[in-house]
């Protein structure tokens, strides 16, 4: 099971739950067990948020990304440049 | 919008009489931006710079004749001119960039008629006169009557600057300009403030205080003249011309700087000014 | 056409006539009758020195001009500083310090800097920093252009002596 | 052998200085940005905006205008299709053209093409747009005051559910450990509200464009844009048409710095080229690109800091509003997110974006992160006065290294904040004694920046030489970049590569120039295919020589055979090998792509001396140095140039940067003059020192520099006018007048 770390604005769908441990082999699929789990969380992680893995910021949009077993799994505000 | 480019003053001064709408320019540095900013067009723009005796420095019996269309660059890089009158040579110098000094003048930037022209200060410090052309032939006035409010002058439609008159200052005279800008250049004053002092011996016996951007024209302050004439232009004395030029404001508050701010600096700048322009007039 | 006038000049040594409406800028003009786009509107109001080209030698704003008023002048531009393929000792050390990054601002300050040393053989560092101040760029926060400016000075300087 | 000698570089080419391959083109005057390409048969085109903050578009009469001679086409926001303002892309295409609501000064509402610019701008003025104008939102006080007017129908607060419109554009909560207990065990506290005004990225080059629709539909757009594959896929969203319909040429680009990452004349130029049937130029007016463009975002943040006696700080929670102006955006959260500097324990930051009649807030280097570290670098400073501590020692004591988490929690990656700060500890300027009377200011900057997708070909020319191609806008020098690492590979002279910015039919899809991501990410996609190339070129070898292609090793630029039967012999060149192709295969070339992971955050640290004119408010800036951590500088020069771009930007923010607006909401210094951007007179020389920490995900080791340099001068100069006068500039810009009315305050 991977690690999700989640932000204070994705804890209004989750009861305040921040940690939570998901099973999930790619980004995409941790996505749809959360979106399962939590009204309304699914958009939020979907088009609003960055992903990084065990650190590594992931590429814009990825949902194929694999989520190792022991992953950290942090869900983030989306992340732009200038 | 037709162009003319006449060569002599009675050419432009036909132009202008025949047409109201018709504009003369010099360097069309400030007529440009306001052009394309929305200010309607006139007419007929009529470029005085081939028109001889609009363009050139020199000095003769004691006085002193500045074309209205000379450029600025000319009038900095003139040593004698400097030299006789150091304070407006480097009030001309702050018009704008070296591209822009080498279009600007006299003529345009008073008869623009801005309150934050920088060299109006320093022409009413020193008495300097216009010789102003028209269909009635020509007539010469203190700069100070020229420009009766923002964008206002005094001259009629068919009517322009010719050239520039100045005496010869007297011995240990000289004048000394600041400004205040954000930057350190590029910019229009948010404050600008113009010293004439003749000194005897360290002792203050004439002077003239002008002060720019303080309020819909030039303002003389004669409340620190009175303080500086008798003077050493000791601390105290430096203190009331600053207290007196910030008393004689009247500004705005704008893009540029607020009322309490030109307010303040304008005693700031006075007083520096003053100490310039004594220790240029006792050398 | 209404109200073209006819203008002859001089642009970078070339004997040129063109046409051009009493209202149009000089830069216009330079840009689109003679194709001369290595002179840049970066503002339109003389406030950034993108369109700076020499008239009788002096530095000025193209934009600030009526086309008109370049009649019977000689007028310089960023094209004509290289002499054939010889590039200028300033287009060399510009491009050898990396003084320019996006290259808007590049042809105005040349221009800029070709007229302080033609006037000022060894200027300091205020005094192009003020000859400059004219010309607005907005990458390099100007260091490399001064050192760009200093270095080609020295060279001058050395092959003249 | 000391220690304060350079270690040799690893490397031959990455980490030189040569002149950049568009160099020539660019200090002759031949280089062709938008506005230089003239099209046969090309029109003029011109907008029309609107002169209201906030107005209901009743009515557009067209008639007139189409009548006026020389106008050849006519369009409003009716000639564009309704996009639903769930989508995305709606306010974007929304603030190209309005449909239903003007909603700032400036904003497009139709627009003509005529046969001269003339003709244009007449024609332009002749539209008549009836309006009703509604009541307007000026900033963040008035956007979040009870009972405001909404600024623009459309906006719901993102990801919240909310279905009523509302002026929030989005809300994040960022949170761990616990303030309280920070609070409490801290020993000093300091608490600020910081107020910053809206700023232009300042690009020389207004924004221009040329369209030209052919007779089988298709456009042709050539732009002046950080992102051509964008212009297209925008440009086609915002059209309704295909992205095959459209394709789209960078020219050079005079300049972005994020402003050029949107887009906002592309689909009305192709739509007025469509009508005419001619080709259409468009090119903004400086006071267009200062109403109409966007700017980065005004701020207000206040910020609670604490800290333990000996310098830990313990707790930091605040709130940040941002606007974005007219439209939603993310402002906000990403101000907050760019609080990642430090090991706070317990952090709880509210980000707030708002949303007002101002133009539509765009990207500006390391967006949104100026505004927070300005707030967080002064408090720090503030936390160092009252313990009497080094600023610089405080900040290493709870600098983050590799592991410790950003506001949002996750590890940050391998980073150099340390290396940087001890840079500046111990560069000369830091050890030299303050001038005297002056004041001297520390702070630093932190930015993540990204990866994203890129493409990349290679190509060996005939003798020997290669074309690198790719698909990223080349605004500070990036083709040197390219060819650097394409010729560290291939072991092949600089000079003899010749790298490209091809249009989007040339090269595969590839994301803006943005993020700092264009030498990391499509630098990356370059090596990939170079890779490939010696590959292939070994493989061409051992034909060439007889061997198995086991036995070819690529060496200095060269196949090496080994083993038997050709040991010893002469290495192949690439020359030989290219010269050889048609006889071994064919031509050799290589594309690789990629989206890429493993952005490297870089951090700065500046310092700087400055002399305040107490009497003025005037400040003078009297020394200034930038260290930052590039990773790997591929080419120095241009990664100096970066830290000094970012740092002269930082400096106009800090110092007299802004945008004023009367109370009918018109900006009152659309131009040059009064939009005080520094001058050269300004600035004195930027001394840059670049730290080298490499990112383990890029196989140079690149971070990207474009953007964090920006972010530390503003605290750096505060910090600096403090040291002097004792004042805390709270309040931006640190103008003449601001400086002394704080001072007179004291």
């Amino acid at each position: 099971m991977a690690t999700v770390h989640l932000q204070a604005n994705h804890a209004a769908f989750t009861d305040g739950v921040r940690e939570l441990e998901v099973d999930g082999a790619t980004v995409g699929a941790v996505i749809d067990e959360l979106a399962t789990r939590f009204e309304g969380l699914g958009p939020l992680l979907r088009e609003g948020s960055s992903v990084a893995i065990d650190g590594e910021l992931q590429p814009k949009g990825t949902i194929y990304a694999a989520v190792g077993p022991d992953a950290d799994v942090h869900f983030l505000a989306p992340i732009a440049g200038g | 919008m037709r162009y003319a480019a006449p060569t002599t003053v009675d050419e432009a001064v036909g132009l202008l009489a025949a047409d109201a709408d018709a504009r003369v320019f010099a360097g069309a540095t400030d007529l440009i931006p306001q052009i394309r900013s929305g200010r309607p067009e006139p007419s007929v723009l009529v470029d005085l710079k081939r028109i001889d005796r609009l363009v050139g420095v020199g000095e003769s019996g004691g006085t002193w004749t500045v074309g209205a269309a000379t450029p600025t660059s000319t009038l900095t890089a003139d040593e004698a001119f400097t030299g006789a009158f150091p304070g407006l040579s480097e009030a001309s110098g702050l018009i704008g960039s070296d591209q822009i000094q080498n279009r600007s003048s006299w003529g345009g930037n008073l008869c623009n008629a801005s309150p934050a022209a920088d060299s109006v200060p320093a022409l009413v410090a020193n008495a300097v006169r216009a010789v102003v052309a028209g269909s009635n032939g020509e007539r010469t006035v203190p700069v100070e009557e020229i420009v009766t409010g923002p964008g206002q002058t005094s001259l009629a439609d068919d009517e322009f600057v010719v050239e520039f008159q100045v005496d010869t200052p007297p011995a240990h005279t000289a004048d000394a300009y600041l400004r205040l800008i954000p930057r350190t250049e590029m910019d229009i004053a948010v404050v600008g403030a113009a010293v004439r002092l003749t000194m005897d011996g360290g002792t203050c016996t004439a002077a003239t205080v002008a002060l720019g951007a303080v309020a819909p024209t030039v303002v003389r302050v004669p409340d620190a003249e009175a303080a500086l004439v008798g003077s050493t232009l000791d601390d105290a004395t430096l203190e009331a011309v600053a207290a007196a030029a910030s008393a004689a404001c009247n500004p705005i508050d704008d893009k540029r700087g607020t009322i309490e701010y030109r307010r303040q600096v304008a005693g700031v700048l006075a007083k520096r000014a003053a100490t310039i322009a004594a220790e240029r007039a006792n050398a | 056409m209404i109200n073209r006038t006819h203008v002859h000049c001089t642009v970078n040594g070339d004997e040129v006539d063109f046409l051009a409406t009493d209202s149009t800028s000089l830069l216009d003009a330079l840009r689109t009758e003679l194709g001369l786009t290595g002179v840049k509107e970066g503002c339109g109001t003389g406030d950034c020195g993108a369109c700076s080209i020499t008239v009788d030698g002096a530095l000025n704003c193209a934009c600030l001009m009526f086309a008109p008023e370049a009649e019977g002048r000689e007028i310089g531009t960023v094209e004509g500083i290289a002499q054939g393929d010889h590039l200028h000792p300033l287009q060399e050390t510009f491009l050898e310090g990396a003084a320019l990054q996006c290259g808007i601002c590049t042809p105005g300050f040349l221009v800029a800097a070709k007229v302080l040393l033609d006037e000022n053989p060894t200027p300091t560092e205020t005094e192009i920093r003020y000859a400059l101040a004219g010309n607005l760029c907005r990458c390099t926060g100007y260091d490399k252009i001064i050192h760009a400016v200093q270095e080609a000075a020295v060279q001058l300087n050395g092959a003249k002596s | 052998m000391t220690a304060t000698e350079n270690p040799p570089s690893k490397y031959k080419y990455v980490g030189t200085r040569p002149v950049r391959h568009d160099g020539l083109d660019k200090v002759t005057g031949k280089a062709r940005f938008a506005a230089d390409l003239d099209l046969t048969g090309q029109l003029r085109g011109a907008i029309v905006r609107s002169p209201h903050a906030h107005a209901r578009i009743v009515s557009i009469d067209t008639s007139a205008a189409e009548a006026m001679p020389g106008v050849k086409s006519v369009v409003t926001g009716a000639d564009f299709p309704a996009i639903d303002p769930s989508d995305s892309a709606h306010d974007e295409a929304v603030n190209n053209i309005a449909r239903d609501e003007a909603l700032y000064v400036g904003h497009a509402v139709a627009a003509v093409a005529a046969t001269t610019m003339e003709e244009a701008r007449a024609a332009a003025a002749a539209v008549e747009v009836e309006y009703e104008v509604l009541p307007a939102v000026l900033s963040i006080d008035e956007a979040i005051a009870e009972g405001a007017p909404i600024a623009n129908s459309t906006n719901r607060t993102l990801f919240t559910g909310d279905t009523e419109p509302s002026n929030i554009a989005s809300v994040g909560p960022f949170q761990r450990g616990d303030v309280d207990a920070g609070f409490a065990a801290a020993d000093v506290i300091v608490e600020r509200t910081f107020t910053t005004k809206a700023v232009h990225q300042g690009y020389i080059e207004p924004h221009a464009c040329v369209a030209d629709v052919g007779q089988d539909g298709k456009a042709t757009i050539w732009a002046s844009s950080q992102g051509h594959f964008a212009v297209r896929s925008k440009t086609a969203k915002i059209l309704g048409w295909g992205t095959d319909k459209i394709k789209v040429t960078p020219a050079e680009i005079g300049g972005g710095f994020g402003g050029k990452t949107t887009i906002y004349l592309e689909p009305i130029a192709v739509r007025l080229s469509q009508k005419a049937g001619r080709p259409v130029k468009i090119v903004m007016t400086r006071e267009e690109v200062l109403r109409a463009t966007g700017p980065a975002p005004a701020s207000k943040i206040h910020m609670k800091m604490g800290a333990t006696k000996d310098g830990e700080l313990t707790t930091i929670q605040g709130t940040l509003h941002y606007s974005n102006g007219s439209a939603k955006g993310y402002a906000a959260l990403t101000g907050a997110m760019s609080i990642a500097s430090y090991k706070f324990p317990n952090l709880d930051l509210m980000a707030i974006g708002t949303v007002d009649n101002t133009p539509k807030s765009a990207a500006y280097r390391a967006p949104s992160a100026p505004q927070a570290a300005f707030a967080i670098e002064t408090l720090i400073d503030e936390v160092a006065d009252q313990l009497e501590m080094d600023p610089i020692e405080l900040r290493l004591k709870n600098a983050v290294v590799e592991g410790d988490p950003t506001a949002m929690g996750a590890p940050h990656p391998k980073i150099g904040f340390i290396e940087t700060l001890e840079a500046i500890k111990n560069s000369e300027h830091y050890n030299s004694p303050v001038p005297e009377g002056a004041g001297r200011g520390f702070g630093t900057g932190f930015w993540f920046n990204i990866g994203e997708q890129s493409s990349a070909t290679v190509n060996l020319n005939e003798d020997g030489t290669a074309t690198v191609i790719t698909g990223s806008p080349d605004i500070g020098g990036s083709r040197a970049s390219m060819a650097l690492m394409a010729a560290e590979e291939l072991g092949l002279d600089v000079h003899r590569i010749t790298p490209i910015v091809a249009d989007t039919e040339s090269v595969g899809f590839t994301d803006i120039t943005e993020g700092s991501r264009a030498t990391f990410a499509t630098g990356m996609a370059v090596v990939n295919a170079c890779r490939d190339l010696i590959e292939q070129m070994k493989e061409r070898a051992a034909v060439m020589r007889g061997v198995a292609a086991d036995q070819v090793a690529w060496i200095d630029g060269a196949a090496v055979i080994e083993g038997p039967p050709s040991e010893g012999a002469d290495p192949v060149s690439i020359a030989e090998i290219t010269a050889a192709a048609k006889m071994t295969g064919g031509p050799l070339t290589a594309t690789a792509s990629l989206n890429a992971a493993g952005a490297g955050p870089s951090f700065a640290a500046h310092l700087a001396d400055v002399r305040v004119d107490e009497e003025t408010g005037q400040v003078e800036i009297l020394r200034y140095t930038a260290a930052q951590d590039a990773g790997t500088a591929i080419h120095p020069s241009y990664v100096e140039g970066q830290m000094q771009g970012g740092s002269a930007q930082g400096i106009g923010w800090a110092l007299n940067e802004e945008y004023i607006f009367s109370a009918d909401g018109v900006m009152q210094n659309a131009g040059f003059l009064d939009y005080r951007m520094p001058v050269a007179s300004d600035l004195p020389m930027i001394e840059t020192i670049i730290v080298e920490v490499p990112n383990p995900s890029h196989p140079y080791g690149v971070r990207g520099v474009g953007e964090t340099g920006i972010v530390p001068p503003i605290g750096t100069l505060a910090n600096a006018i403090a040291d002097q006068t004792g004042v805390r500039m709270t309040n931006l810009p640190m103008s003449p007048p601001n400086v002394l009315k704080a001072l007179n305050e004291r």
